[in-house]
């Protein structure tokens, strides 16, 4: 048998459950039954009394994590460049954050930490004092052995300057430190329904995006070896067990034959009905598990008539 | 908290090893505004992609305890209260395919309060839950 | 100024959200932002342990009841006569349920118990054990200073046995911890919505109390001597607070005439939607207080013209 | 918890003595996937019965404080985090009128990782809802 897959979930399929429907005990458990070992959360969402950590509540989530069998995965934070209107923070203002939300990571035992900068344009190109940023917390990262992993995410492909500029980084500092996490979105080949107020005029111009960037699954082969995480990304699954919008059936054989054996970390982002999110992520469990298994027994299969051959 | 529909989607799984599968097992929410002493539960039948478990067929869970239909009605102490789910546990050797199934339920419940001829009364519900794996 | 209401909320209101979409102090944060001093529950359905309270839970209950300005005002409970297949509750077992909602309804600090007796028929009649069972306890509520209320509750009207029976036993006892609670579903006089799986059929037979038994609100001088608290039973409130199904118009005027000055508490019975409830209750406080306000208004018009006359 | 729509209705409420109303309050649910600091509020629009009170008029109370659109701006500490509501504080002398409004709220929110073009993106949510005195 080849590597498996991590299966998790990120606390954001829950977003609008939190709070309304949900605890955190709940999230929990409703991730501990689709059969996951990994938890992913938001700094500044999950953490009450961010940015601060109150005894009491690390005291709760190391108990929680023992009682449903999970694991901390990635840790998601904001660098919020256009911090005021008018005001960009300095590259120092930014480092103070990533270490911020580092060392909140380390506390509660996670090994990556997804920074979110502020960007400049439509590409999403990030604020140019990510770099400077990054450099300044390296040395925090490795000495809590938390690995640094921007996401690449729609409408940025794999074959873009950003990436580049990421693998520059990585190639000249480098570090063990810094990588790419993959947000699946960029593999989205069929339109997404229409957001609050999107019109037909805004999704042929700016938000054209949302019919699908339609990354080739091939190009995962040229940036794997810096993509140690992975965000599943989805939007809806029909009863059928049918995705709308991501084609698993190419990106799991894809990520197999790479050996990939990291996390794939659900991300639903479709309708915000209450409880929906649920069933929604236990769908997305059930079709990827289904393909891994697909593929791990045409793999045998292979792999024998190999052996007569 | 629990899911509002008397379905609930988490703990809808297979029991017994993967390749030894016995049956399944589908958490229901308390359906009623007040909780229930066991022997007013009169059980809950399952159907599954139209297939039907009978409520005299299956096995209910709670508070730790396993129960048959006629153990629920010897059962005079212990509750089912508002804010729980209920497992019930159903036989079917090899258990069911992973993926999405249409399952509904008609939990029965005796109201001593209600008409003679109105116990117990049904409480349905029915949508499509995933069995992982 | 003539006698006012008090304004309660029953925790039934929110079935369904309870456990779902709120907690307990949640409820209590709504009731209270109705302008409401008084809390109603179920014992069977608001005590997580019941029949027990645990000792935490019970200075919870007190802490809440500071915070939000509430007193308890009446708890529901019930004898279960018809406890198994094919075997009755005694007038003593009965009795030993209703003792001990009695002392649990002390210690949470209740003035007024609702037991919900099992019935034999389709009046509605109480199990006979009903006397028995009551006078066996009425030394204890004595004690404890609570008054046990039965409901007289749609199909029951005014004028039936069933109440000619509880004013006899006031009689008979002497007792002064004995009354009634009159559940405003007796006035409905516009029909229902179908329930679930209810047909035409049955809404013609059995379930015809459905479409409104229409008890005339004059009928209420015959028994308010007796009743202590009631239930503010509604449906459906809509945008223009125009309540589908209950006479409000006239309820109020009734009450006031007669110098009611008890509570009312909101019993939403309609769409279990979530988070639905919350809205009505506030619809109905709206509605009630609105018509209260008129009739003192035009009260003391009418006095006002009566001095000068 | 709170309610599902940003609109809340319990909270919904005059201002002031009953015969001095100065204005009403409104609780909305932060309506984003994360906590925001204060300085990315660009302000919440109220319309109350089609008649419109901006963002720059309302006030703004969040952890014990009140903000002005401009304050909010400078506050680039506190937070509105995740399952909490902000109260939106509105002038208008004389109250709302007991019963029910159609409130619609615009929430303004600056989010640095959309491009600039997006920025602030606006949330919507309009329903019924009631002043019960
Ligand atoms: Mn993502
Ligand atoms: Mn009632």
């Amino acid at each position: 048998m080849t590597a498996q897959f991590k299966y998790g979930v990120s606390l954001y399929s829950y977003t609008d459950d939190f709070g309304t429907v949900m605890d955190l005990e709940d999230a929990f458990y409703h991730a501990s039954e689709t059969g996951s070992t990994g938890i992913e959360i938001l700094g500044e969402a999950h953490l009450p009394a961010y940015p601060d950590i109150e005894p009491a509540w690390l005291d709760r989530w190391y108990a929680l994590l023992d009682k449903y069998g999970l694991e901390p995965t990635n840790y998601a934070s904001w660098i919020d460049t256009d911090i005021q209107n008018g005001r960009d923070l300095t590259a120092g203002e930014g480092a103070k954050q990533l270490a911020l939300d580092l060392e909140n990571a380390s506390r509660l035992g996670f090994r990556f930490v997804r920074p979110k900068f502020g960007v400049i344009d439509d590409e999403l190109t990030p604020h140019p004092i990510w770099e400077g940023a990054v450099e300044r917390v390296l040395d925090l990262a490795a000495k809590l052995d938390i690995t640094i992993i921007p996401e690449i995410h729609s409408p940025t492909p794999i074959r873009h300057p950003v990436v580049d500029a990421y693998i520059d980084f990585i190639q000249r500092t480098g570090t063990r430190h810094f990588g790419l996490l993959i947000d699946t979105g960029i593999f989205q080949d069929r339109p997404l329904p229409f957001w609050q107020h999107e019109t037909p005029e805004m999704r042929e111009g700016a938000m054209s995006f949302l019919n699908g960037i339609r990354v080739p699954v091939e190009q995962l082969a040229e940036v794997i070896e810096y993509t140690p995480f992975i965000q599943a990304k989805f939007h809806h699954i029909d009863e059928n067990l049918h995705d709308h919008n991501i084609p698993w059936e190419k990106v799991v054989p894809a990520l197999k034959s790479l050996g990939y054996s990291g996390y794939l970390s659900s991300e639903y982002e479709g309708k915000r009905d209450p409880w929906v999110a649920i069933e929604q992520v236990r769908r997305q469990h059930a079709l990827i598990r289904k393909l891994e298994r697909e593929w791990e027994q045409a793999a045998g299969q292979a792999g024998r008539e190999h052996d007569h051959a | 908290m629990l899911e509002h529909t008397p379905i609930q989607s988490s703990g809808f799984s297979n029991i017994g090893p993967e390749d030894q599968r016995t049956g399944f097992c589908l958490r229901v929410r308390q359906p009623n505004y007040r909780g229930l002493r066991l022997s007013l539960v009169e059980g809950i039948r399952v159907v599954v992609d139209g297939h039907e478990f009978p409520a005299a067929s299956n096995r209910y869970r709670m508070a730790g305890r396993t129960y048959s239909l006629q153990e629920l009605d010897a059962e005079t102490q212990v509750r089912w209260p508002v804010g729980t789910a209920m497992e019930v546990l159903v036989d079917k050797p090899g258990g069911l395919a992973a993926g999405v199934h249409l399952v509904e339920v008609e939990v029965l419940l005796r109201h001593p309060y209600f008409p003679p001829q109105f116990r117990p009364t049904p409480v349905h519900d029915r949508r499509h839950i995933t069995i992982i794996r």
